[in-house]
């Protein structure tokens, strides 16, 4: 269950629309199920209080959205950020991808959100309808006549599980508690893959990657992946490849995706929720991000607007290639 | 599609001795877009270079690729060479056949596939060039030369007789430098202040020469011909323009247990202070860390004896913010510190001295007045040992001085040793010396003097170690000719520190972002063809900055750096590199990465209207790369995510053509 | 170079103000070094673009060296700084899924270094040579 | 250089880890030395001559038990050579061979005095012994 | 009708796999399922659906057309083409099949056929299986299929403790026969039961009553300039999900590989949503997201049907509605023009 209730942030968008304060909401969009949750953008009370949803599948990160919507649209437009999707959204400023002066951002606190692939996992198919009870989710499917309950706790999503914030880094306006950074546990399965061997490594990712299906999902949602136009989409580039021809190029395309991503991915975990085939791309964003607090000191992507990415930045005492092995290896 | 031609060189049998430059120019000839292809015994020579302009305009060729040597070697004659035929410089590319292949492989079958291998990168390279055009920037006709030693005073005269402004900046309160401080001048022994103090006050007297003593480079922006320059001018408490450098002051000043840091300490002077009285400004500075009034505020004694009213307790440091088109290094060098060589008893003693102090002893304007007498007790001494080549010559491990030879020491250790039995014939001299190396005109001939005319006591051996015993240095030391340990008990032992560039050298290198060497010593463009220039365009060499150098060759280099500076200068215009970045804007994100790696500043940012490929318009932030600016070492194209950076002449595309030809 | 029977294919990447200095120094001293070893000259070490690198892996490439100035010699001052974040972290994710980390280096070679730039190489040569083919950074279709 | 010579030679700078090549001459671990008097090989002697391939003859000097092993010249060395570290190995070799220790069990006795700290004797048999 | 006993399943896979090549839906580590070559100890996905839909079986994400190698200054042309071997594919979702039949109107309506496809066609042998469990993500009926009737060479039911087999075409029979030691001839009575229990679940899903109404052949006026295109597409990510995990997606491009000794062509599946696809020397024809959304839809249920006798190119597996990950799909879009715009 969300601290913050649907009708808090509907007549938080409707009084904000009402004093012309914004022009446009960007909010969630109820869907044919329970929980399939689509971005939309609302213009009026009507459309608001018809299909505007705030619940527990509320997961996607409308900071990506920003950079196109304030360059077509003619007026602000509210945004509603969970704590993480705050650091997405400062992250994109840094990189001045898109006008400030067009949004206003009201942070919104979140419990975590469910991964419907696990709660799928507990009540099997056929979801008629998901209703939240207090901590619980209340399913009811064609199969069972009794609504099936299930904590939420115990179907949120990986990126909920390691949550690493609950404090909001940007927003006009803050609804609801403000909470802290946490101390996440999100490295230990990147710790896991690097204590394997080599080879249990290259089995590992060889078996992640081959599912790869090339769809462009993970980069198209994620928030730092905003290039006008993608390498891997472009011609001329030199590395432009539109499908997996074989496991070369599954390989190129995330190793190279995670590196352009490297120092400005925040952890948003987009990428492994959209993944079709589930592939844990957020443990390639998460490697290079534990790479970096090692080596070069805690660096959190989008905490401070205008922050030196650790990849544009240096020091003349840092380690070198070679000791990257070392260091593990002894820590290890 | 280019109409490529292949020239392979033999470079005599350089090249053709271990690669068959008939079968590289054949298999070449099958590559895409070669349209010639042949082979000659020197590509470089005359008759070579018309093989390629016959062949440029018989096959009209848009591209030539040259099998060769380097193409640090012979790049520019070959583009020159195109340039002559009608062809742009830039559709040139080198495979480097020699230093990379034949010369390091030792069979012909291997050097063979090897260099078709780099002659088909190289193709499919040309591939893709595209004719580049250099950019042009103005010159700002000013010079700035940092360092008044001898080599900047030097440097500053040449370049502003040519007719060009120039200034020098000085970090101490006078300009003179190293040389102010010695006595006479090896190897014809006349004194060091007649030779300079002239040429100080030319300096100081010459219309297109401004001082900026007591300052330091702050800061430089900018590149080659339009240097932005910030100079500190520290306080120094006295208004330069009103001092008449009377000297009342530096007599009246109550603090007077300052110690003198042009005698090295060896004596005190005032708060108040001109350092010599040939100082070049002649102006008083007012050492804050003595001066009483500056500390708390009681005193005044200068101010109420300034006749002119020159002292201003409230001075602050000034910033100059000025334009220079070149800039010229002459930092200078410092004697090694002493304290890691504890067996001299630098420390202990006050008997052991340095060269540097000697100097001073022994110069009449020095702390004895020119008499020699010992620090200790002002004595006259009657042994005195000379140790050579300490903190020369070691080894790196040892990690206590400095691998290279100092150069100088030789030299001065024989001239301090006349110099002492021209005054005082009654004095053992001892010289303990591994080498003496005395390259050098009139050289040998001046240490062949202080052996067999004046009798000094070249012993070949090195002083183990300095034990002061009472009023006596115990110095133990090998003889190895005579297979001796030799126990002398000296009244005075001169150590000959190794030289080091000065501390301020590094710091201002990162400003210039001019290279240095692993001993700090600025690095040359080329150690032999261009020794007076720093690879960063603009930049200049003089003096021992460089590396150690006696006074004649630091004047002549300072006389070189000077003619390169004037070169640059008497140029209107500087044509640029064209290898350079630039962006692609339709897309380019605008996300600053490229230009927070620019190490130049290069790369700013603008918002524009676009045409987007949806037909709508809108306005997109986009980076601009100042083609003045740019150096093209590319590190923006790798940072930029979305590759709308690139490096023409090292283009994405051509890297990666050469990888696919060399990996094929 | 041959380990085993193999005769590995490595690119090496040298910046043209030290390393591709230090390679023709090299060659002026003839200090030989594997032909297995091809060089190609780029600005500065920063101008290697990770694509590059897995580019030549894809070509059929053993193994990829790039050299640079010395840390505090770049002629860029800060280009190899650039450069050693970069491929540290390039390295340490080839290394995480598992491709054999003595196939990458990078190694500081100045311009008068050519006896380190000819020992480095056949060091590097003979480690990748040792490993075989890579199998695991490889397109097949190259390789037809 | 015979065979055998440069056998030792090697066996020699490898034992030692001294390079006698970098040495550059200059006599400072003479000039240092507190045994200088003693030795009939002095150590910049002991440098050169292992550097020449002529080692027989330090073999069978006394020198080898007159270097107190104070680490002067090590100290001193401007090129890092490490004199005494070469004589430690060249007496090494000499007292390995078979009957050639320097001392004996019985020496020791004559040499006990109220003067000498026991631990000295102890040690320069252990280090002229095998 | 034959039937065998589930425990028997693997030897049947076992005698299958012995006469072709045989693929099933097994379990991946992440839970999900997908087609993969059988071999002893794979086990059958209980899964109702695999991410990706068997049409890879015919139509492969990636493949190779053709090769040129080059020497010198010659290329050589090289049919890189292969009869493909016998294959039999298991577990096949009534859905999945119908999609086939979408396929085959593209590629083998009319010469010239696609050889690529025909080859793969003629030697590969269908096993559907019919749906006990059909997702909430269903909506097959929408589109005239009969999840308890599936279609294919052979047609197979599965009961609490059993398998039932039959027969649709002559190959599906004579793969039967090789099977026929461990089935046996049985009557049809407990089929009838399953698929009665399959056509009440239908009757219960969320999508059970989506219909066509408003879409087909003869549409585009209509629809084409509808304001709902840009509402719906407001939130499209551009990616190729949808399209990747469509049973019926067909569409392809073409594109060279430079090995560095010759050129490999191959074509790879394509997506509609991607701002590159179709693009040509003038640019692409569809410039916005708006209209590259738009054209998969009206393709799927405007244009392919006015060109295929009413066919529509969409199954009702689900798969796009339950990967989207802005969970925009068909069935949003189909609901949309339905209601609202037929009002």
């Amino acid at each position: 269950m969300q601290a913050i209730t649907r009708e808090q942030l509907i007549n938080k968008a409707v009084a904000l629309l009402a004093d012309g304060t914004v022009k446009y909401v960007l909010g969630w969009k109820k869907g044919e199920f329970d929980y399939d949750i689509t971005p939309a953008v609302f213009e009026t009370a009507e459309e608001l209080n018809a299909d505007f949803v705030w619940n527990d599948f509320c997961g996607a990160n409308f900071s990506k959205y920003l950079v196109a919507k304030t360059r077509k649209l003619d007026g602000k437009i509210l945004v509603f950020l969970k704590p993480c999707d705050t650091y997405s959204f400062n992250q994109l400023l840094t990189e001045h991808r898109f006008d400030r002066d067009k949004v206003y951002a009201v942070g919104i606190p979140c419990n975590g959100m469910a991964d419907i692939a696990k709660v799928k996992e507990v009540c099997g198919d056929g979801i008629s309808s998901i209703a939240t009870e207090g901590d619980a989710l209340a399913v009811t499917t064609i199969y069972d006549d009794e609504p099936v309950k299930v904590a939420v706790e115990s179907v949120l999503a990986e990126r909920c599980l390691n949550c690493k914030s609950k404090k909001h880094v940007a927003y006009d306006e803050l609804m609801g508690e403000d909470g802290d950074t946490l101390d996440s546990n999100r490295f230990d399965e990147v710790a896991k893959l690097e204590a394997m061997t080599p080879d249990e490594r290259f089995a590992f990712w060889q078996n992640e990657l081959s599912r790869c299906i090339r769809c462009n999902a993970c980069r198209d949602v994620c928030p730092a992946c905003t290039c006008e136009k993608c390498v891997f989409d472009n011609p001329t580039s030199g590395v432009e490849n539109k499908a997996p021809a074989n496991s070369f190029e599954e390989k190129m395309f995330h190793i190279i995706r995670a590196f352009h991503v490297a120092g400005r991915c925040t952890d948003c975990g987009e990428c492994s929720r959209v993944c079709p085939q589930n592939i844990p791309l957020h443990l390639l964003n998460r490697k290079f991000i534990k790479d970096i607090n090692e080596f070069y000191g805690e660096y959190q992507a989008g905490a401070e607007v205008g922050s030196r990415a650790p990849l544009v930045n240096y020091t003349t005492e840092d380690l070198e290639p070679g000791e990257v092995f070392d260091r593990r290896d002894t820590n290890a | 599609m280019q109409r490529i031609g292949v020239f392979v060189c033999w470079c005599g049998s350089n090249i053709a001795a271990t690669v068959d430059v008939e079968a590289v120019s054949e298999a070449l000839k099958l590559e895409p877009g070669v349209v010639f292809s042949t082979n000659y015994q020197y590509m470089c020579s005359q008759a070579g270079q018309n093989i390629i302009k016959d062949a440029i305009a018989e096959h009209k060729l848009t591209g030539i690729v040259v099998c060769s040597c380097s193409p640090r070697m012979h790049e520019a004659t070959f583009r020159k060479t195109a340039a002559a035929a009608g062809l742009n410089p830039y559709m040139v590319e080198i495979a480097n056949i020699r230093e990379q292949c034949s010369w390091v492989h030792k069979d012909v079958p291997t050097g063979t596939e090897k260099a078709i291998i780099l002659g088909k990168a190289a193709v499919a390279k040309v591939n893709l060039n595209a004719p580049l055009i250099p950019g042009e920037t103005p010159v700002t006709k000013r010079a700035l030369v940092i360092g008044g030693g001898i080599a900047g005073i030097q440097t500053a005269l040449d370049i502003a007789d040519a007719g060009f402004p120039v200034d020098i900046v000085e970090k101490k309160p006078t300009i003179g430098g190293k040389m102010s401080q010695l006595d006479k001048t090896f190897p014809t022994l006349d004194c060091a202040a007649c030779i300079l103090t002239p040429k100080m006050v030319d300096v100081a007297q010459h219309e297109n020469i401004r001082i900026f003593s007591y300052s330091e480079v702050e800061d430089v922006k900018g590149f080659v011909g339009n240097f932005d320059v910030t100079i500190k001018k520290h306080a120094r408490y006295v208004n330069e323009a009103a001092c008449t450098g009377c000297g009342a002051c530096t007599e009246k000043c109550p603090q007077k247990k300052v110690p003198n840091e042009f005698n090295l300490g060896m004596d005190n002077r005032r708060a108040i202070y001109i350092p010599f009285a040939q100082a070049v400004p002649k102006v008083a500075t007012i050492d804050p860390n003595y001066c009483n009034m500056l500390k708390n505020g009681k005193c005044g004694v200068c101010a109420k004896v300034c006749a002119a009213g020159a002292i201003d307790y409230t001075q602050k440091d000034e910033y100059i913010q000025e334009k220079y088109g070149a800039i010229v290094v002459a930092t200078g060098f410092n004697p090694i510190s002493m304290d890691k060589f504890d067996e001299f008893a630098y420390n202990q003693s006050k008997d052991v001295i340095t060269s540097l102090e000697f100097e001073r002893l022994t110069n009449a304007a020095g702390p004895t007045a020119g008499k020699l007498l010992r620090p200790s007790d002002g004595k006259h001494p009657h042994t005195i040992v000379f140790v050579q080549c300490v903190g020369s010559r070691c080894d790196a491990k040892a990690e206590k001085g400095k691998e290279y030879c100092s150069k100088i020491c030789c030299m001065y250790t024989a001239k301090h040793a006349m110099l002492v039995k021209d005054k005082y014939p009654d004095v053992d001299v001892y010289v303990f010396y591994i080498d003496v190396r005395t390259p050098g005109k009139n050289f040998d001939e001046f240490y062949r003097r202080a052996v067999e005319e004046y009798g000094v006591h070249y012993v070949k051996g090195m002083v183990g170690k300095v034990v002061p015993e009472g009023d006596v240095l115990k110095v133990q030391a090998s003889d190895l000719i005579a297979n001796k340990q030799l126990h002398i008990d000296a009244d005075l032992v001169v150590l000959a520190a190794a030289i080091e560039p000065d501390k301020s050298a590094r710091p201002l290198a990162t400003k210039l972002t001019a290279s240095m060497d692993t001993n700090d010593f600025f690095t040359e463009a080329h150690p032999k063809l261009r020794p007076v220039e720093s690879p960063t365009a603009g930049v200049f060499l003089s003096g021992a900055c460089q590396g150690p150098k006696d006074i004649p060759e630091t004047v002549s280099q300072a006389g070189a750096a000077a003619s390169k500076v004037i070169g640059l200068l008497a140029k209107d215009k500087l044509t640029g590199n064209p290898c350079i970045a630039h962006s692609d804007e339709m897309m380019c994100n605008g996300c600053s990465t490229c230009e927070r790696v620019c190490p130049y500043g290069a790369i700013t940012y603008m918002d524009k209207e676009f045409r987007m490929p949806d037909r709508t318009t809108a306005i997109r932030r986009v980076a601009s790369v100042n083609p003045a600016v740019c150096q093209g070492c590319g590190a923006c194209t790798v940072a930029c995510p979305s590759g709308a950076m690139n490096l023409r002449g090292f283009s994405t595309q051509q890297i990666m053509a050469e990888v696919d030809a060399i990996c094929k | 170079m041959q380990v085993n029977g193999y005769k590995p294919l490595i690119v090496a990447f040298c910046c043209n103000w030290c390393s591709y200095a230090g390679a023709d120094l090299a060659g002026n001293n003839r200090l030989s070094y594997p032909a297995d070893v091809k060089i190609i000259r780029v600005p500065c070490s920063c101008r290697v673009n990770p694509m590059f690198i897995l580019r030549a892996f894809q070509r059929g490439a053993d193994g990829v060296i790039i050299c640079g100035c010395h840390p505090g010699d770049c002629h860029y001052t800060s280009g190899n700084y650039y450069t050693r974040r970069r491929m540290a972290m390039l390295f340490s994710m080839l290394d995480y899924l598992g491709i054999e980390r003595e196939r990458t280096r990078v190694e500081w070679v100045s311009a008068a270094e050519g006896a380190k730039f000819a020992a480095t190489m056949n060091d590097f040569a003979e480690k990748v040579a040792a490993l075989g083919e890579n199998k695991r950074l490889e397109d097949l279709r190259c390789k037809q | 250089m015979s065979s055998n010579k440069k056998f030792l030679q090697e066996e020699l700078t490898r034992m030692s880890g001294v390079n006698p090549k970098k040495c550059m001459k200059c006599g400072k671990c003479s000039g240092t030395c507190p045994a200088y008097d003693e030795m009939e090989y002095h150590p910049h002697q002991f440098v050169s001559m292992v550097e020449s391939g002529d080692i027989e003859p330090l073999l069978n000097s006394k020198s080898l038990y007159r270097c107190l092993t104070c680490f002067a010249c090590v100290d001193r060395c401007p090129r890092g050579v490490e004199p005494a570290k070469l004589v430690e190995a060249v007496r090494l070799v000499a007292v390995r061979k078979q009957g050639a220790n320097h001392m004996t069990a019985n020496d020791v006795p004559a040499m006990l005095d109220d003067d000498i700290p026991q631990q000295a004797i102890v040690s320069a048999f252990r280090k002229y012994t095998k | 009708m034959r039937k065998c006993s589930l425990d028997s399943l693997n030897a049947v896979f076992a005698k299958i796999a012995e006469a072709a090549e045989l693929y099933l839906p097994v379990n991946c580590t992440d839970g999900s399922a997908a087609f993969s070559k059988w071999e002893e100890g794979k086990e059958w996905s209980n899964n109702l659906n695999t991410v990706k839909s068997p049409k890879e079986f015919f139509f492969p994400q990636t493949e190779d057309l053709v090769a040129f190698k080059t020497s010198g200054k010659n290329i050589e042309i090289i049919d890189t083409r292969k009869e493909r071997e016998d294959f039999v594919v298991f577990g096949v979702r009534a859905c999945d099949v119908k999609a086939f039949e979408v396929l085959d109107n593209v590629f083998l309506l009319k010469e010239p056929y696609d050889s690529y496809y025909t080859n793969r066609r003629e030697h590969g042998v269908i096993i559907s299986v019919a749906c006990n469990r059909p997702a909430d993500t269903c909506f097959c009926k929408t589109f005239g299929i009969d999840p308890a009737d599936p279609q294919g060479d052979i047609s197979v039911w599965k009961t609490a403790d059993s398998l039932y087999w039959q027969a649709n075409t002559e190959r599906g029979a004579a793969l039967l026969e090789k099977i026929a030691d461990l089935t046996e001839d049985c009557d049809t009575a407990a089929v009838d039961a399953e698929k009665e229990k399959i056509t009440k679940i239908m009757s219960k899903l969320p999508l059970a009553n989506l219909t066509t109404e408003g879409w087909g052949a003869g549409k585009t006026q209509e629809l084409f300039d509808s304001p709902i295109w840009a509402e719906m597409s407001e939130a499209c990510l551009g990616c190729g999900t949808c399209t990747f995990v469509c049973p019926t997606c067909q569409c392809y491009d073409i594109k060279d590989f430079n090995t560095g000794k010759g050129v490999v062509r191959f074509r790879c599946w394509d997506s509609c949503m991607y701002s590159d696809f179709t693009k040509m020397s003038a640019g692409q024809p569809r410039l916005s997201q708006k209209e590259r959304f738009r054209q998969r839809f009206m393709h799927k249920l405007v244009y392919y049907p006015e060109n295929n006798n009413g066919l529509f190119s969409c199954v009702g597996c689900g798969r796009c509605v339950a990967k989207c990950p802005i969970s925009m799909n068909i069935a949003k879009v189909m609901k949309k023009i339905g209601g609202k715009e037929n009002e």
